[in-house]
């Protein structure tokens, strides 16, 4: 991409509190380019509302989340174009084929490739073959890989990725796998939750064990 | 210091009343004594009206400076100004009867203040029905704002539905050649509402208060808490 | 941004044509509702006249509501609305998109579909013009303030009531002067400038503070 | 049977109350509506007797439109629906049971609230005693083919939306004998009998056969 | 429950035609008390499929469905009584709240356990302090827990699970292992699929491997 220049994404003090209950309070995370983030802990420990909170989607009671040393809520979109969220839910609209989901999310992301490429990605993706069906016809793991396919044509910098390898057979982990391994290789960032033991084969791999 | 506006709000509802019903000379005696209704009626419908605004007020605060307490008064400003509202409209309609024979006329002032009970109930049910705390007094709160810039539109409106000849606005205000001591009643009655709102809203965001720090320690302190628990 | 606009646009469209029962549901009631009156008042010609302004904008009001609640329910359900709120560009482009899809597929066939309304309330030409442009005028408010409360329900159950009861009473001014103007044409041949003009200004204020009110809603909602 | 019968209603009615305001915003929902109509229309007392029925039904109209995605759409998204198909017990109940719940929440309030409507539009006692009547009767059947529309745009297969589109028609009948009937007792003081018998003829017969093709689109959306 | 007699459920030359693509054709499987069946294959192969061909929820092109020797079809509600099927979709209402859920889908299965046995079955799936949140406020894995804790109150004969370990976290997956296991010792019966490789260790096991 442009510049894989060195960035950091720097949480400091955060504390979240959802409804009664105070997930977690006063915790500090720093992500640098190359680095690759893997947030572990049981269900309900508040992985989804962490990586939420650094996306900028929800706004943690105490603390300060900075982008490069800039705090994110000050530059807004500038953080946004550098982002790429994929959260539990697929963002797909199962009225729409796989190829117009993927040109939507596309656009929303302020990337318009032409259809040659998008067809492309859909068939590295694994969906040769259905991307004129309406999501609705499709199976759950292909749903997800619908939503994934994105991480194909997008290299925004920073990626955060909830539960990702969910629903997804043997074959699809291991590409998933692979491509994150690339993009960290290639001083991308990544941040990411999963509850299936998967071999995360980079340098740069950083857990964070949340709940303790 | 809830007891501070409750107890001379008291002490003049009653003396405002006793004032308007039976101190005040027999005068409108085409209305004979229906018309001491205005002695609720009208400071009803005043009230009404500037708690409205007094809510985006809060509002206004709370957006802006994001503080925590002007969300909690206006949210419990809100059903006094509700009550208020309706008491307006159904002592309006009670009169309504009395003197012109209908319970509802679809007369520009009762109209609006119709759809400003709307409006309260809306902002009402908003709040009730999110409960995520923090969602519902900013949402409300947006709610307020849109209200404020919409409320003074659809008056004009209403009073004037026609713009070419706009005579609807401001009809039938009698206030000058009103009694002096009918309208000092009235005065009365105004600000013995006006204390009461202080008292309710203060009393109600007192328990706001409390509900939403429960966890905090200061609560834990307090006198009746403590023998509660204890 | 011009370009996320029309994307966005255009998926709404298709997305309504893909389920076409909506478009056809906010069409079938409009005109249910007109049909109703004659069939419950009986076809006096100076009664039909009376009502027509009236009865016209408020089925407008209440048809243009129907899809209202499905305005930003789905994206949200599905996880699309995250995304928006992720997009490099303000979010009030987004919803400025929306609001417009949304207008497209509600407003605009209304004032397709008035002229049967004039054919059926046997108005004169004259009148069924000024229907149209009071509809063509007034409608877009409509989406606009509508976009406002679907921001502040979302995800609220039985979002669709409360959705009517908070927009409603907004709705009144373009209701007041969008009948105003037509019954003008109609009754007395008053001037019907002033009405557009108020309207239009009603229009234009809805379209400079709506869409804030409805982003800020928005990222209420989403967290 | 009848014990599931009472679990689905019950569930039906706690979902509705889960948010306390709800009901109310129904009434709150019909008032407003109601007073829309004079504010586009003008006040003058005979046409808001003419108006009054026309007002009433469309009210109970909009309302159970409004109500009608939340019947089996959500259920429908998080697999609920899937659920109910293996109960032990024959679909048919399932479905009499939300037809039922959806009516106490949309039907039962408008007939409830009637009586101001009555006022506001400066109607005799046995007229409002008739409009109540109506409604009662006829709002029934709105639930009823309501369900059948849902039930068919669920899946949304191609073949669904005609099919709800042939189904919408049938609201009308009981419009015109309802609005009819408030008619007749209203203008001139004929016999209503007439219409109460068609109208309570029209609900049963959708009763009747309404649980059955209902639950026949169910399992045709679910597959 | 009533009676672990042996019960066999069997499929004859099943053949399901989604769109225009010809699943499987001319499947035979069968399952009796006791056994496990594990479904494995590709993402879009015809597990789901075929999971819900099996309870009769989708009805196959060609083939033949019984249950001890009837034609599931002809017996209908005898065998949903039997029956217990978990889906991809969680089955609960976001505005309730767990037990509310959990009452809920119990009616369903004709099941109305009084509120003691509900409060104990959710803190079997580790849902204690969440029982009174609206469900909306539960985490993903959380809310899985939900869908899943039926299992703990229904003792249908057959159980049909569609990936239930998705989003568990390792301690609930362990957790719903021993279930599973405990329910096929007591000769009940489970289909499952899933794409985890989780040690289902459990004597009566058997794989089907789809699309090959
Ligand atoms: C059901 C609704 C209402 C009815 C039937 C009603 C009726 C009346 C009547 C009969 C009077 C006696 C004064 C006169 O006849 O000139 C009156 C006075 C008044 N009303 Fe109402 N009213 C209603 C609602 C309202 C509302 C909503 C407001 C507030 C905006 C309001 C404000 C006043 C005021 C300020 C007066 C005293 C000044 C005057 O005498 O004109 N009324 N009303
Ligand atoms: N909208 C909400 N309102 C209130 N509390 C919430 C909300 N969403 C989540 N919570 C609470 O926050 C906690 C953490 O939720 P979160 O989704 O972050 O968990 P998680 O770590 O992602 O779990 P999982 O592994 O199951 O996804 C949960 O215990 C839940 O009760
Ligand atoms: N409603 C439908 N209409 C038409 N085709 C469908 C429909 N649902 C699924 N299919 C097709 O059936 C095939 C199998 O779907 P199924 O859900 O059974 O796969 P699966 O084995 O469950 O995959 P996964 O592991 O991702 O859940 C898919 O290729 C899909 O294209
Ligand atoms: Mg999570
Ligand atoms: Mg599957």
């Amino acid at each position: 991409m442009a510049d894989m220049t060195d960035a950091v994404l720097q949480a400091e003090g955060l504390t979240c509190i959802r409804g009664d209950r105070c997930l977690f309070s006063g915790l500090s995370v720093s992500v640098r380019s190359g680095e690759l983030l893997y947030l572990q802990g049981a269900n309900g420990v508040g992985k989804t509302t962490l990586l939420r909170a650094l996306c900028g989607l929800f706004h943690p009671d105490e603390g300060q989340i900075s982008w490069n040393g800039r705090p994110i809520k000050a530059i807004g979109e500038e953080f946004f174009s550098r982002l790429l969220y994929i959260g539990h839910q697929s963002a797909i609209k199962l009225e729409f084929t796989p190829l117009e989901n993927l040109r939507i999310s596309c656009a929303l992301d302020g990337l318009y490739p032409e259809d040659g490429v998008l067809w492309h990605v859909l068939e590295r993706a694994g969906l040769r073959g259905f991307e004129d069906l309406p999501a609705r016809m499709l199976s759950q793991g292909q749903k997800k890989r619908v939503g994934l396919a994105r991480l194909f044509v997008n290299d925004a910098l920073l990626w955060v990725l909830d539960e990702p390898f969910n629903g997804l057979d043997a074959g699809a982990v291991e590409m998933l796998q692979e491509v994150i391994s690339r993009h960290v290789a290639k001083r991308g960032m990544v941040i990411l939750t999963t509850h299936q033991e998967v071999p995360l084969a980079s340098d740069g791999l950083r857990c964070l064990r949340l709940g303790e | 210091m809830v007891p501070w506006f409750a107890v001379p709000a008291i002490l003049l509802t009653i003396g405002g009343l006793y004032w308007g019903f039976f101190q005040t000379p027999n005068v409108l005696s085409d209305q004979k004594q229906y018309y001491r209704i205005i002695f609720v009626h009208v400071p009803a419908a005043w009230m009404s009206m500037w708690l409205y605004v007094v809510i985006a007020g809060w509002s206004l605060v709370g957006l802006v400076f994001n503080t925590r307490l002007s969300f909690m008064m206006a949210a419990s400003t809100a059903p006094t100004g509700a009550i208020f509202t309706f008491l307006a409209l159904w002592t309006g309609a009670f009169w309504g009867k009395t003197s012109w024979g209908t319970w509802w006329d679809w007369d520009p002032r009762m109209t609006s203040e119709l759809i400003l009970l709307f409006l309260y109930i809306g902002y009402m049910a908003l709040h009730s029905a999110i409960d995520d705390v923090r969602r519902a007094d900013r949402a409300s709160a947006v709610l307020a704002m849109v209200g404020l810039f919409a409320v003074p539109i659809i008056y004009y409106s209403v009073n004037c539905p026609d713009p070419n000849q706009c005579t609807a606005l401001h009809q039938r205000s009698s206030m000058e050649y009103m009694e002096s001591n009918i309208l000092w009643s009235m005065l009365t009655m105004t600000l013995a509402f006006w204390l009461y709102g202080f008292a309710v809203i203060l009393k109600r965001v007192r328990s706001i208060i409390l509900e939403r720090e429960k966890y905090t320690e200061w609560v834990n302190e307090l006198p009746e808490i403590r023998s509660q628990q204890g | 941004m011009w370009r996320l606009f029309k994307t966005i646009v255009s998926r709404d469209l298709l997305l309504a044509f893909r389920r076409r029962a909506e478009i056809l549901m906010t069409l079938f009631f409009f005109v249910v509702v007109i049909s109703l009156f004659p069939l419950g008042i009986g076809t006096d010609k100076q009664i039909l006249l009376r009502i027509a302004p009236g009865v016209a904008w408020v089925a407008a009001l209440l048809a243009s509501m129907l899809l209202l609640e499905r305005l930003f329910a789905a994206d949200y359900l599905d996880g699309t609305l995250e995304q928006m709120l992720l997009t490099p560009q303000p979010l009030s482009v987004v919803v400025m998109a929306k609001v417009c899809a949304h207008w497209l597929l509600t407003g605009l066939p209304l004032v397709l579909i008035s002229p049967l309304v004039a054919l059926q309330y046997r108005l004169g030409d004259e009148q069924m013009i000024s229907m149209m442009l009071s509809l063509l005028l007034g409608t877009p408010a409509l989406s606009m303030i509508g976009a406002i409360g679907a921001a502040l329900t979302l995800g609220l159950r039985g979002g669709g009531i409360l959705l009517s009861l908070l927009i409603l009473p907004l709705y009144i001014p373009a209701l007041i002067y969008g009948a105003g103007a037509i019954t003008a044409s109609v009754v007395a041949n008053a001037p019907e400038q002033a009405y557009y003009m108020l309207l239009g200004a009603f229009t234009v204020l809805s379209m400079a503070l709506g869409p804030w009110a409805a982003s800020a809603a928005l990222r209420l909602a989403l967290e």
